[in-house]
């Protein structure tokens, strides 16, 4: 990360770079995101081309779901032809392309719905529930890695390793099932499965599919409280996870940056502890630690399958293995079509971020 | 008169898993009014020496001495609140590469003004035009621009002297140079010297000038003192240098190329073992 | 160890390589021998291989004998740990799961750093569009939900542990490769490289000889900490019954099975939960551990 | 079991110190019943293309057909709904039902004869899963115009052969028998697709319940059509919600958040027993567990092989312990509460018998291979009998697989020993009878469908002209006779094995009244429950 040095002329002093050349920083940014662009472009087609043949070699047969178990060879074969199976894999792949640049999806054999509708449904539950376990991941997971590091090998260093291990070494479903046990079962603190209580079932008119922001727009406050209820334990859950992770990471970045120069330097201007590390060493290791979050914002966007299950959430986690399961390519492909541009989103996000937090970067 | 700093027998120690690592052991003088240099191979406890003044020994070093004063006052292992007055607004430091030593994601100004107004308490406008006078102070022309740049866009000379102008602003008594010049281009290295020399003259400050090249110390202090793990082996007022008693000594002497005096191999420095535990010489 | 040997381990001033490898090797012990956790890690990993290899002798009955007339009978003198719905004996199974898992383990940290190391390494080494065309692939397998890949591969392969273990070996690369090429491209500029490149090395052998064991270090670093993720992902696909076939006694399948009777018979979901999580702790622990002695980014101060 | 891990009693007393507040019990809106169900089935709501349990469930409270079974009434047999009254020509091929006046669908247009002609020509040329059942009676895509006419208010069927009426209308009884609203669906429709993409996802029947919404794996709702022509439904909303656990389902329960839960294992019904706010309702259902041997296998092929299974198969200790309570044994293809189903049951657990079969015959080892889908009673009856196989030598290799890998293989005829189960089609004997004991052409290209196909069992002919002659007999005890004769024949011979029938057990809150799963020939019907 070691910038050639603009004015490293001996003796003489010259203008920083950044105030000089103007256009050149910004012909360059272009041409970098012109770059990144191309080459998510790239990846998403990657994405789409390798999911399409996984499809076609899977063994599994999505006329059967269409015709089932009771078809004649006659209706079967009808269907594979109407499906548009006859035809070679590149003429089936060109045609979906087609179509999705059309914004079409297809119809979904598994849920009988256009899959551009089903998606409108199940990603907005994952999302919700993926940004609050994340944003418990990082309000709690950054502060404890930060202590942790700065305070290494004291107690609290000590609780933040074994409260990660045990993050890491958790079976979710087993933890998740325990959890609805003693919160929901036992306490009743919480909601049940599900997204919400059955009395609010539709009952908020869907703006965004985030039944949490929804309620709010709409002022409804008891179904607010519903619905935060229920996505408490699962999103605690994912937090717990991505918690971990995060600590684990902030850590070690926080080390790395404690050992640097600059923290004697601003040790040695009297500054205050509290102020070397979060002032100075923890702006420092901001740019990992975006690349971090948005990484493990990333996965929990996948859709964690299995806490959706035992939560009976209706996110595209168990959309997307439902649909596999059944050979319902056209909900695969679509999903992964979320699910890598959100990916790739993320990717161009903590590009973004990198260049305006770190200065050095050009 | 007090001497500005006054150390005796300080000694610094790790604990490490094959027993107690002393880095330090035993080290006494005085600082005055004056350019002190110290001298030593890498190792050899000096800068360690120059931390455990600014009270920067992080646990589990330890730090001991029979008497560590400041201007008369104890500053041995005071609370860390007391020891963050002193430091930066009493007593300094100046690191050896400025690239490392400079926070990357903040600009020049805000590290600058950071220190000072923390010390001084005065506005925000008014620590600006210090700093802005700092900057000028150590010859940088257009310190407008270099306030707001960031550390990666100046060069290797003006950060260390951007570094001297931070450290420097709050006025403080003592600077401790670690190695100030040794990561700079040979021919920047005299400039920043000189300019180091010029402020350090006008505010009647004390320097601890700690290096590994002998002859820089020679040419630009006042006395100096050589160390080898952590002792001092020998102490001698600059100019006395060549007359060096210590075999130690002589041998860095020796073990440099020098024109006036070209030999066919140079001396390969000698260690002994004795020297660890010897009294240092000069030391009354 | 005699004190001398000690001593010559420790020596500051190696007289032969060998020596000073040794001693290397020595220190990097003493520093993770000193971290206590990490020790526990290592001590429950040694055990598992034990039980692992001495299996038939020290389970207390047959992990296959079903008793449907004894089924899900709580810990007892009889069942340690009680016994499933079929009735067999929960204990035994765990003993003989071990060798499923050491398995599991195994195979995934022999294939995927590997295939990681070498994408990742020759990206990184050769640059331009081969770098271009290797971290897109990578790119695209990132961008893939692992566990619908896992599935997929399972789908396609068939189901079994193999299969599985398979599976979860060929989406778990990625991350290595990024690590390995990360590694590379600070390497590749290092002067002794350019030493090595004018003594006349060709690439493959600057490849295998001076950039892959510099990037080992860091890996095997990560791979512990990777394991406990890969016992869990391969008890996932049990979990939605891809992975181990039954009777296989298999520590994902059997929470799976478990899970049926978790309000009322949690013995036989918790037993090998537990397993997991102490198997899942002492990869970490020892990853954990590894990580200051062979990562010097953990922070050495 | 009574010395169990307290672990309940220890959360929970460690909770109460928590939260010495406690839970609060919550209840359910008093006009709404709300149902926890596995609903992930569904994949059409048309009834021209839904033909899983869940969409069957949904389907037959949205719309009504010409006659109809009262599950609750099954003695009752066949009786009207949108049909007043039918008649059959003297050569018993031609069918003349009269439609009810006055009854009118959700949009508010009548139903007329015209609705039902086409809803059932439009089922046949949609030509999707369940149009086989129409196809029986001859009708195709081709000649249904002229087959299924209408002629004012009476709906006129012309069948291709003289069928027994109980056979035609428990057909017409069944989901693909719904009569649509033409007008609303032709509004719809897209391209050559009848309204399907439409209707698969909206309703356009005349039934109690009109469709709120659904939501796949998630929920469906119901309202309550207030002008239901039989009155309208005591309950004025119904919510399935999709819950995949048991365990989370019995929370559900438990907690007062659903009123009824419909999948519950046995162990966690037994967990229940002791909630006297909860009653368990059971309920024999159609569906039949059994095992099929393929007759391409060297091994499975011998006889005494199939002979010995019988005994090898552990029936009262399946049916005790992880099948307690929701199966019971039943060895027979016909379920009981079908008309002519046999309840003889001769096979037992008998190791030693077995033993001595394959001893006899000179069978002392040998492997077979099973590919069973990953439902935890099928794997689990595949492990009992893997564990009774080995105590005579014998290897059995599970292969746990997806459904719908299963189905593949089982319609390639690649399954050597099947376990799993199939359930009626419709309310008539043949539905089984033609699947599990008729097999016109076994070679591997014939592309039939039949469970004896599926195991390349060739059907003796003998048989196969009983279970087509068993359609055609008007006489409903000579045609119970047949049913009886063949089931006793097809013990004998049949390397097919009915094993068990499946007891729903459906656990609810105490005040749900009137509920019924369908029994063993329909589907759940909310119209009469009630909450008190």
């Amino acid at each position: 990360m070691v910038q050639p040095d603009m004015l490293d002329q001996p003796g003489r002093d010259g203008p920083p770079p950044a105030a000089g050349a103007p256009s050149g920083r910004a012909m360059r940014l272009g041409r970098r995101f012109a770059g990144v662009a191309l080459s998510l472009v790239l990846t998403l087609l990657g994405l789409l081309l390798v999911t399409f043949v996984i499809g076609r070699i899977m063994p599994i047969d999505p006329v059967l779901k269409v015709v089932g178990e009771r078809a004649t060879q006659a209706q079967y074969d009808a269907a594979y032809q109407a499906m548009g199976l006859d035809k070679p894999i590149w003429q089936q792949f060109l045609r979906y392309m087609a179509e999705v640049l059309r914004g079409d999806f297809g119809r979904s054999i598994s849920t009988g719905h256009a899959v551009a509708q089903d998606l409108r449904r199940v990603f907005p539950a994952t999302l919700e529930l993926a940004t609050l376990g994340t944003m418990i991941g990082v309000l709690v997971g950054v502060p404890l890695g930060v202590v942790a590091a700065a305070r290494r090998g004291g107690w609290i260093d000590q609780v933040a390793r074994v409260v990660a291990l045990v993050g890491y070494s958790m079976p979710i479903f087993w933890l998740g099932l325990m959890g609805l046990l003693l919160f929901y079962g036992i306490l009743g603190w919480v909601g049940g499965p599900g997204r919400q209580g059955i009395v609010y079932d539709g009952m908020v008119p869907t703006v965004t599919g985030l039944i949490l922001v929804d309620s709010l727009v709409a002022g409804d406050w008891a179904a607010f409280r519903d619905a935060f209820s229920h996505i408490v334990l699962p999103a605690g859950l994912l937090g717990y996870f991505s918690l971990a992770y995060i600590s684990r990471m902030t850590r070690s970045f926080m080390l790395e940056q404690l050992s640097a120069e600059y923290v004697v330097t601003a040790r040695v201007k009297g500054l205050s502890e509290r102020r070397v590390i979060w002032g100075h060493a923890f702006r420092n290791i901001l740019v990992p630690l975006v690349t971090v979050i948005a990484l493990s914002f990333g996965s929990l966007l996948e859709g964690s399958v299995l806490t959706e299950i035992v939560f009976s959430w209706p996110g595209i986690g168990q959309y997307i293995t439902k649909a596999l399961l059944a050979g319902d390519m056209n909900a695969v492909l679509g999903g992964t079509v979320v699910v890598g541009t959100c990916f790739v989103a993320l990717n161009l996000l903590s590009d973004i971020l990198y260049r305006l937090l770190d200065p050095r970067a050009t | 008169m007090t001497p500005l700093l006054s150390v005796r027998n300080l000694r610094v120690a790790f604990p490490t898993r094959s027993g107690l690592f002393e880095a330090v052991r035993g080290v006494s003088f005085e600082l005055g009014r004056e350019r002190l240099g110290v001298v030593g191979e890498s190792g050899s406890g000096k800068t360690m020496t120059g931390r455990a003044i600014l009270g920067l020994v992080r646990p589990p070093g330890r730090v001991d001495a029979d008497r560590m004063a400041l201007s008369g006052e104890s500053i041995l292992n005071l609370p860390e609140r007391r020891m963050r007055r002193l430091r930066g607004a009493r007593i300094s430091m100046v690191m050896q590469d400025p690239k490392f030593s400079l926070n990357p994601v903040m600009t020049v100004g805000r590290q600058i003004v950071e220190g000072y107004r923390l010390h001084t308490g005065v506005s925000r406008a008014q620590a600006r035009d210090k700093a802005l006078e700092m900057l000028a102070a150590v010859q940088i022309r257009d310190p407008e621009r270099v306030f707001h740049a960031y550390p990666h866009e100046v060069s290797g000379g003006m950060g260390q002297r951007i570094m001297i102008a931070m450290m420097l602003a709050p006025d403080p008594e003592i600077l401790i140079a670690d190695e100030p010049t040794s990561a700079l281009d040979v021919s920047v290295r005299n400039e920043v010297l000189r300019i180091l020399d010029r402020l350090v003259r006008e505010r009647g400050m004390g320097l601890i000038f700690i290096s590994h090249d002998l002859n820089l110390v020679a040419q630009f202090c006042d006395r100096v003192l050589i160390m080898y793990a952590g002792r001092v082996v020998e102490e001698l007022p600059a100019r006395d240098l060549h007359a060096a008693r210590h075999p130690y000594t002589q041998g860095l002497l020796n073990s440099l190329p020098r024109l006036d005096r070209p030999v066919e191999r140079l001396a390969v420095l000698q260690r002994q073992a004795g020297w660890r535990d010897a009294p240092p010489e000069g030391a009354a | 160890m005699t004190r001398t040997t000690r001593a010559w381990l420790l020596s500051d001033a190696p007289q032969t390589r060998r020596q000073a490898r040794l001693g290397a090797l020595y220190q990097g012990w003493l520093t993770f021998r000193a971290n206590r956790l990490a020790m526990v890690g290592l001590a429950i990993l040694v055990l598992l291989v034990l039980v692992a290899g001495f299996a038939p002798w020290i389970a207390p009955q047959n992990p296959y004998a079903q008793n449907l007339a004894q089924r899900l009978q709580p810990p007892s003198a009889q069942h340690w740990l009680g016994t499933d719905a079929l009735g067999r004996d929960i204990l035994s199974r765990l003993i003989f799961g071990s060798r499923i898992t050491l398995f599991i383990v195994g195979t995934v940290a022999l294939i995927a750093p590997v295939i990681g190391l070498f994408v990742g390494t020759v990206a990184g080494f050769a640059g331009g569009w081969v770098d271009q065309v290797l971290m897109r692939i990578t790119d695209i397998f990132l961008a893939f939900p692992k566990l619908i890949l896992a599935l997929a591969f399972v789908a396609a392969l068939g189901p079994g542990i193999g299969n599985a273990v398979l599976a979860l070996a060929i989406t778990s690369w990625p991350p290595y490769a990024r690590l390995a090429r990360a590694e590379t491209l600070t390497i590749r500029r290092a002067d002794y490289i350019a030493a090595a490149r004018l003594q006349g090395a060709g690439p493959l052998r600057l490849l295998i000889g001076h950039v892959w064991p510099l990037c080992v270090s860091s890996l095997i670093v990560r791979v512990a900490l990777d394991m406990a993720g890969i016992i869990l992902s391969a008890a996932g696909l049990g979990f939605l019954g891809l992975g181990a076939q039954p009777p296989m006694p298999e520590w994902g399948a059997m929470i799976s099975d478990g899970r049926s009777y978790i309000l009322d018979f949690w013995w036989v979901a918790a037993m090998p939960g537990l397993a997991i999580f102490v198997v899942s702790l002492a990869f970490n622990l020892l990853g954990d551990g590894l990580r200051d002695v062979l990562d010097p980014r953990g922070g050495r101060e | 079991m009574q010395n169990r891990f307290p672990l309940r009693a220890l959360m929970l007393a460690s909770a109460v110190a928590l939260a010495p507040a406690g839970a609060a019990w919550a209840e359910t809106p008093a006009d709404t019943l709300v149902i926890a169900h596995q609903i992930d089935d569904i994949i059409s709501l048309d009834p021209g293309q839904s033909f899983e349990f869940s969409g069957q469930d949904v389907v037959r409270n949205l719309y009504d057909r010409l006659v109809d079974i009262d599950p609750l009434d099954l003695a009752a047999g066949i009786k009207p709904s949108l049909a007043e009254s039918w008649e059959v020509s003297e050569d018993g091929k031609t069918i003349t039902l009269t439609m009810r006046e006055g009854v009118k669908f959700h949009s508010g247009n009548p139903v007329r004869a015209e609705d039902a002609a086409w809803s059932l020509q439009r089922a046949v040329k949609l030509n999707k899963s369940p149009a086989f059942i129409l196809n029986q009676f001859g009708f195709t895509a081709e000649n249904v115009d002229e087959r299924v006419t209408f002629d004012g208010n009476r709906l006129v069927l012309q069948l291709d052969q003289p069928y027994a009426q109980s056979y035609v209308l428990n057909c017409l009884a069944s989901e693909v028998g719904s009569v649509v609203d033409k007008e609303t669906v032709m509004a719809h429709a897209e391209g050559e697709d009848f309204g399907n993409a439409w209707l698969s996802t909206n309703d356009a029947g005349s039934g109690p319940f009109t469709l709120a919404t659904w939501r796949p794996n998630e929920a469906v709702q119901l309202t309550a059509n207030p002008d239901y022509w039989q009155g309208a439904p005591a309950l004025a909303r119904v919510i399935v919600r999709h819950v995949q656990e048991s365990s989370a389902q019995r929370l559900l329960l438990e907690q007062g958040d659903v009123d009824v839960a419909r999948n519950l294992t046995p162990t966690d019904v037994e967990g229940i027993a002791g909630n006297d706010r909860l009653k368990v309702m059971d309920e024999l259902r159609g569906r039949i567990l059994y095992m099929g041997l393929s007759q391409k296998d060297p091994l499975l092929s011998r006889p005494e092989m199939v002979e010995a299974m019988k005994y090898l198969i552990d029936y009262a200790g399946m049916e005790s312990s992880f099948l307690k309570g929701q199966w019971k044994v039943h060895q027979n293809f016909l379920p009981e509460g079908y008309l002519g189903a046999s309840d003889e049951n001769p096979w037992t657990h008998d190791i030693e018998k077995a033993r001595q079969i394959l001893t006899d015959a000179g069978i002392t080892s040998g492997t077979v291979r099973t590919i069973v889908r990953d439902i935890r009673e099928y794997v689990d009856a595949a492990q009992t009998l893997q564990a009774a196989m080995a105590q005579v030598g014998l290897t059995l290799e599970i292969q746990q697989m997806t459904g719908a890998q299963v189905l593949d293989a089982y319609r390639a005829r690649q399954v050597p020993v099947f376990i799993g189960e199939w359930g009626p089609d419709y309310a008539d004997p043949h539905t089984n009878a033609s699947t599990f004991a008729h097999n016109p052409n076994n070679a591997d290209d014939a592309g039939l469908s039949q469970l004896a196909w599926r195991n390349s069992w060739a059907v003796p002919d003998e048989m196969n002209r009983a279970v087509e002659a068993a359609t055609l007999e008007g006489d409903t005890d000579k045609r119970v006779q047949m049913y009886l004769d063949i089931q006793s024949q097809y013990r004998e011979i049949a390397p097919i094995i009915p094993m068990f029938q499946k007891i729903e057990q459906v656990a609810m809150q105490q005040n749900v009244q009137n509920w019924t799963s369908g029994g063993s020939v329909s589907s759940v019907l909310y119209r009469q429950v009630t909450k008190e």
